[in-house]
């Protein structure tokens, strides 16, 4: 599997562009699938989770987006 | 997200000026989708703002935008409105672009009911002015202009807003953005005047200045105090002290102000040619 | 149909807008401008425009913007207590170059003053009323007649140019009915502001290729285009300091001060062989002239400046007069405004001099002849 | 006719105002000369004195106000103690004797009627305004009498018109009588 | 205790008001001034004063009025946007004769411009910008400890004639940070308003009778007298149209006309011998000053005067300076605002060129030097 | 009365500029005879008022009056009550004045609590200017701005002046003259923003335009449709349409602002001195 | 008995130079006491008068007063 | 000394502005010189490169702001490449060699110092503005170190103060490092 696979197989992408490392998505994710990084969060439990969007709707930033299930399963 | 963000937004604009865990982002992410929700045209979308950092949001936005002076913008919307009734036209505005400079417009245009969805992004303070405390700041909090304890009470903005004459008023919070987002295309699908309080965090001088923390526990706090409104009905005026009361506050139907001018300009006609 | 009627100033100022195609209205209400309002209530929903009584003078101003934005060509009216507080955003329609007209009947100031009664001292505000450098037009009728006229001209101006123009009556013009004979709809010449010929995704709201007036289109008409009090480049967003705002600056003045000839509008009397020449405006141009008429039949060499825009200031009239006359009288119903301006532009070449009345009364003819003959 | 100044002068319920409109109107919308008409706005208007002030002229009229009206019509003593003195000399000094008893003696023509009685008579006392206008163009000549009663028509309320056209013509009438 | 301080001009601002007596300060945050707020809330508690904000500039322009009318001395501070809303209520206190302090620290305009870059655009608007004719004191600091210095002149001005007195700085100044030595408390030389020596019963709060400026009682200390921005008599209250009217104009406005000299404070620096004569105030005039200096090691005769007062505008130092010299510069952030005034005092005398900036930079002595070198 | 108008009012300024049957008159009687009932001293209080008919009440009083801008009375009363606190400020406002553009220091000293009680004058039209509509005239209603009838909704003062913050609200009407003297002379004790809002006829350009009659006729119409607050709290939003709900609206006891100034000030210096 | 005196038992009285005619004291007079006059009110049945001073809180011109039972009894 | 210009220049978070106002009231208030410290507002300044600067001098400043520094110290890549170029030729360039990798070439004076990380390695990389100010005095001997050490305690949180000591010191050694 390619690097690039393995980042498209990831449920949420960053867009460090954006991101200004306020880590509320990590905050928030009610499964623990993100952590703080370095520049922009990583994602330290990629199968946990839930496509619940919330990081998403919580970024003050739109540097986070959640892959829809079926594009994350194919 | 990202669609919606390529579709609604000027992308090529971003990364906005919003300090690192500013609500505003969060707030302006459930306009958005509110907008998407609701189906409006965009061409046909009009954002009015007035100054402050939140007043900056319509420069993200890929509509008609309006950047006022402070506290006007409900002034120029209602100018615009009034003019091209056919526009949905949407007021972004800070608490104290809303509230304190702007404060008889917003009563004003919720007078007239005309029909302008208003949101405003309620961090209690001046952030663009680097912290000074707003109508919106709680009495005893700190700011730069009020560095032993603010002794000014504050406004409950959605209470004012029904008694100058909303006829659509609801409150929510960065927090709570799923909910918020719901509760302005509710407000945007209003004929009327419709007000949507969004609570937001201000990390960099309120959240500062009153030791609450980064936008993380910011966001705590209004998750702790956030209570929907069936449950506040059921507690006494002093239980619901330093709550955030949330959901749809009021609503009633009434004629739109717009709508209003077009049935007097008809009936005026209509006497004119039976004359 | 009667042709001739006899009207207001103000009712001449509110079938000038209508004739101009004026279609929308915001205001509230002052002595001595109110009658412009109360007409614009009655004709605008007959002529499928909108009138709306706002909460003050600032909203009115805002209202009136945000509709011109909206391609309708729109109007406020006001005295001084109400044009103060219009200035922050007149500031704002100059720089964001929205077309608007702002009437202002003048009264007796400062402050409430005397609220009836004419005066003519808020020229210098209507020039430099609003913070920072900005463009400004300003017309000054003397006639019920030119209420009219110059109502329609202070449309096009608006229009074509993209600036706030400033209609300045005072209260004898204001509120005189005189006979007036309006021209039918068809002769009225009408100009509309500059529109995009290219479409959405060329279009550059404050892209100066095209001329120092750039076109400007409609909300809600697909554009999508930010407008802002910041300074701006040429798409309309934001920028600091730099070139980019000093160049924005100097467009949005260069273009009203390098049209200053065609601008400016006026009418000499007697001018060619006179020593004195009386400079006014408004209504107390009437006087001067009659002044002037009085002085020739005594065999006094006297002529009139009459100035019907006073901004952009005239300076180039100005410097013909001084270096054709010895004398300059420059009279108006204040303590010294227009005359700092006649002055500077004189330069010396002809001895200037003040006339001012500030009791509420109209300058009399006596008066100016008076002086006329001090000397 | 050359420059020509009326002032018309009463109490604040008179409709003198009116008066001098309809005046300005006979004479710029039917006789199509010149008419400038000019009042006094704010608080003092509502009691005391009032005046409604007209300036005719066939040629071009520069100096809209009046200045030292050719001719004054009072209404009240008030009116006339105050604004009398200012009457150009030689000029023509028109009173209401229903309410002016006071004859200020000055350099002018002066001439009586009861007005406001002629009015009563006619039938009803507010179109006094009427009767007046009647005297002064009657006396002066300043419009012709085709053109006032039309303008009076235009203004007055519907169902009037017979009234105020009765109250014209008596003023008229009182005005032949010192002419005749 | 340490003496010498690194201090904001907005700081000194604030401090120098304290000095002064001011004992009230309503305000509305507005970048560049903020800070002059900011550190009256903190000082003014602690000196038994009252720091309000208020709702917006127009309601802390009232309420600096209002606690003006108590006795206490008062001060607002504002910048651009915020200074065109207080005009309507500066011209109220301007005729009422209400002593009052407006800060305006100006920055980029028109509208909301260049919120955090310098600029001198908003000097003909503290002249002009309220309707009708009316008295104004406006001081331009060039240092911090000029703005120390310039806030108590205010102060005692605005006290000994009862006039608004504006206190013009510019974000460079209002900004920067420089090497102050404050006086000590009992250094300072303050002025009072004058105050009634007779009883209620023969009070009467604008009889010209005893000077041009009328002693005035506080509110709340018996004499119950009435304030109106109506036109009024001796005794407050309402006259209409006349030579009542007429002399309080007069003497409202003459009250500082007639004080020219003595309200102008200047500096000036080499124009002896000079040629050439550079005239700025506020932040440029330092740039004046360095780029003169420079002139002059290079050989060329150079000099400066520099105004602290340019309202009452001081046409008499123009006029000497103009018969001195060939060439007077004006330079200033802005298109051209006080060079109009140069220019009308110099009437011809001398060539009046004008240097201007306006993209949000303070002139350079480069570009004076260039303008001083190019004829 | 003729003592009372002798003790608190300037008799050398009578006859007074209103009208005929003006109810401005009847209602300043109310306010010196509350005066008198509380006992204030006469040189510790203050009138302010704006622009309009009615802010031309100050002048014919024997205090310190204050006569300023239109709509700015209460934020140079704010001024004056915090500066001198030991004052008594009272403000007297028309409808226009008020809460037309003076809306925003409306709801601003009301949200502050400051101890200023305001009068207001509302007789449902721009008086002063000749006959335009205020936010206080009735929908339908005409005016010489509304020639086809009014299309803007009116506000309900008491209830915005409550939302905004106000902690004594009361209403009656030129009618009503012995209720309203009371009900104002409460709002003069009551410590904090007191509003009462006292309806009023204007005969020469309401009742005229709206062919309701000469003074006499207005004031029937005002006894008409009044009713006792304890009255109509038995009725229905629906019934209350076109009524006049009087007597004391709501009161809460809450700090008056420039006691809370004080407050502050006295912790700030006791920490300055425990240090 | 005097004029004078006649007038001094009058329980109310005009002042003729504040009087602006509204006819307010007299409509609502609840005994009757007042009928319209010429420039002021007039009194048309003196003895009815219940000394109630409702003409006196109603009239906007401060141009009635009713004198005290007591006084008027004198 | 003549008048002296200095810009230190980095990333909104490095405390430059903070000790650009030390350096200022080191030779304000303790060495009795004359300074001015200036920088950007608005915004712009909340991200990107930021800069503070001073002027100093023992005479007047009358010109107060810096136009072409003697000294720029740039602490992040960034600013160093957005200010370099506006150096006084001849002028001395102090760059944190932690951050700064690509030297600009130009007529100058280049010393490069890992300056946070010896703030790291001094016990926190928040006092780099310190280490930076010994180092831009260390090298200039604009300011006395004794005036910058007060200076410097007088600004810094309490608690802090040996900290900040230490850092300055690092500063100074790293100064002499070159000299020496
Ligand atoms: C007339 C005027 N007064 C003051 C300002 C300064 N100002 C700009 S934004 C602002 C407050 C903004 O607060 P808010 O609306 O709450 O927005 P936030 O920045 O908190 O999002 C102020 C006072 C201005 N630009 N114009
Ligand atoms: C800034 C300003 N705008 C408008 C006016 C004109 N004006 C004077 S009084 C008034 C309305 C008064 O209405 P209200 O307060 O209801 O008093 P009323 O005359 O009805 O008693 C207006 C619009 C003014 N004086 N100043
Ligand atoms: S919430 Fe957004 S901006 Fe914040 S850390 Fe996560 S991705 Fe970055
Ligand atoms: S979508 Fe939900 S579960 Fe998945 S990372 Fe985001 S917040 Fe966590
Ligand atoms: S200052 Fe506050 S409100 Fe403004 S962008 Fe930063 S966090 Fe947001
Ligand atoms: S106009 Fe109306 S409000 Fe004004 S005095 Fe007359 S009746 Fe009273
Ligand atoms: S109520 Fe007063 S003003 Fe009216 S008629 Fe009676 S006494 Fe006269
Ligand atoms: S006191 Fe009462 S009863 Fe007597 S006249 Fe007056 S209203 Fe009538
Ligand atoms: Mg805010
Ligand atoms: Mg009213």
């Amino acid at each position: 599997m390619t690097a690039r696979d393995e980042q498209e197989k990831m449920p949420v992408r960053f867009d460090e562009r954006w991101c200004k490392g306020c880590n509320i998505c990590v905050a928030y994710c009610p499964k623990g699938v993100l952590a703080k990084g370095t520049r922009v969060p990583s994602i330290a439990n990629p199968t946990a989770c839930s496509r619940c969007k919330l990081c998403e709707i919580l970024c003050p930033d739109y540097a986070v987006t959640v892959s829809d299930e079926k594009e994350g399963k194919q | 997200m990202s669609d919606l963000v390529k579709k609604y937004l000027r992308t090529e604009k971003m990364p906005h000026i919003w300090c690192p865990g500013c609500g505003h982002g969060t707030v302006l992410g459930a306009v958005i989708r509110a907008i998407d929700a609701v189906g409006l045209d965009k061409n046909k979308v009009c954002i009015v703002s007035g100054i402050g950092c939140a007043s900056r949001a319509p420069g993200y936005m890929d509509f008609d935008t309006l950047h006022t002076t402070h506290g006007r913008a409900l002034a120029f919307a209602t100018g615009i409105k009034l003019a091209k009734p056919e526009l949905n036209v949407i007021v972004l505005t800070g608490d104290g672009d809303l509230a304190a400079i702007g404060g008889n417009h917003f009563i004003h245009a919720a007078r007239r009911n005309i029909g302008i969805t208003t949101i405003c992004f309620n961090n209690s303070i001046y952030g663009m002015t680097s912290g000074q405390f707003s109508p919106m700041t709680p009495k005893g909090h700190l700011a730069t202009t009020a560095p032993y304890g603010n002794i000014d009470r504050d406004f409950d903005l959605c209470d004012l807003a029904r008694a100058a004459g909303a006829t659509y008023v609801a409150r929510s919070t960065a927090f709570h953005a799923r909910q918020l987002s719901d509760l302005i295309a509710k407000g945007m699908r209003h004929d009327g005047f419709a007000f949507i309080e969004a609570v937001t965090q201000c990390p960099t001088y309120y959240g500062r200045k009153n030791k609450i923390g980064d936008a993380i526990a910011m966001l705590n706090w209004m998750k702790e105090r956030a209570i929907p409104v069936k449950a506040a009905e059921r507690l006494s005026r002093e239980e619901l002290k330093n709550r955030i009361t949330t959901g749809e506050l009021y609503r009633v139907e009434e004629p739109e102000y717009s709508k209003e001018y077009d049935r007097m300009v008809a009936e005026v006609m209509a006497k004119e040619e039976s004359r | 149909m009667k042709r001739a009627q006899l009207m207001q100033g103000n009712e001449a100022v509110a079938y000038g807008a209508i004739a101009a195609g004026c279609r929308f209205f915001a205001g509230y209400p002052i002595t001595p401008s109110t009658e412009v309002a109360e007409i614009m209530a009655e004709l605008l929903p007959r002529h499928g425009g909108k009138f709306i009584q706002m909460e003050d003078e600032i909203a009115s101003m805002a209202a009136v913007i945000g509709a011109s934005l909206t391609g309708a060509k729109s109007m406020t009216a006001t005295s001084g207590p109400g044009f103060s507080l219009k200035q922050e955003n007149l500031g704002f329609a100059a720089l964001t170059e929205v077309p608007c007209v702002v009437v202002n009947v003048q009264r007796g100031g400062p402050s409430t003053g005397l609220p009836t009664s004419p005066a003519q001292a808020d020229v210098m505000q209507a020039r430099w009323g609003t913070h920072g450098d900005h463009p400004i037009v300003a017309l000054t009728p003397s006639s019920v007649r030119e209420c009219f006229d110059l109502t329609i001209e202070a449309f096009n101006i608006s229009e074509e140019l993209r600036v706030p123009v400033i209609l300045l009556l005072d209260e004898v013009i204001g509120h005189m009915r005189e006979k007036v004979v309006l021209p039918e709809g068809g002769q009225v010449e009408l100009v509309e502001r500059p529109r995009p010929t290219v479409g959405p995704e060329e279009y550059r709201p404050y892209d100066d290729r095209s001329g120092d007036v750039p076109p400007m289109a409609d909300f809600g008409s697909g554009y999508r285009w930010h407008v802002t009090g910041l300074m701006h480049d040429a798409t309309g967003f934001p920028v600091g300091p730099g070139k980019v705002t000093e160049a924005l600056i100097r467009r949005v003045t260069g273009k009203v001060d390098s049209r200053v000839e065609e601008l400016n509008i006026y009418e000499e009397e007697n001018l060619d062989d006179a020593e004195i020449a009386v400079v006014a405006y408004g209504s107390t141009a009437r006087t001067a002239l009659r002044a002037a008429r009085q002085a020739r039949e005594q065999g006094l060499k006297v002529g009139v400046l009459r100035l019907m825009t006073i901004w952009p200031f005239p300076d180039h009239l100005i410097k013909r007069v001084a270096d054709q006359t010895k004398r300059i009288i420059v009279s108006e119903m204040n303590l010294g405004q227009l005359v700092r301006e006649v002055e500077r532009a004189a330069g010396g070449r002809a001895k200037v001099e003040h006339l001012g009345r500030v009791d509420g009364e109209l300058i009399t003819p006596d008066q100016i002849l008076a002086v006329i003959k001090e000397a | 006719m050359q420059r020509f100044e009326i002032r018309l002068s009463g109490s604040g319920g008179q409709g003198l105002i009116t008066g001098g409109i309809i005046l300005a109107e006979a004479a710029a919308v039917y006789d199509d000369i010149n008419a400038i008409q000019s009042q006094s706005y704010g608080p003092e208007q509502r009691g005391g004195a009032s005046k409604s002030d007209v300036v005719i002229s066939n040629g071009e009229i520069d100096y809209p106000k009046v200045t030292r009206p050719d001719v004054l019509l009072a209404m009240t003593q008030e009116s006339c103690d105050k604004y009398a003195p200012g009457l150009k000399p030689g000029g023509l000094l028109i009173l209401d004797s229903t309410y002016v008893s006071k004859v200020p003696t000055l350099d002018a023509r002066v001439v009586e009627f009861p007005i406001s009685q002629a009015a009563r008579e006619a039938g009803r006392e507010i179109v006094a305004n009427i009767v007046a206008l009647g005297v002064v163009a009657g006396l002066t000549g300043i419009v012709t009498r085709e053109a006032l009663e039309k303008a009076v028509l235009d203004r007055v309320p519907r169902g009037t018109e017979e009234l105020n056209r009765r109250a014209l013509a008596r003023g008229y009438e009182l005005a032949e009588s010192v002419q005749g």
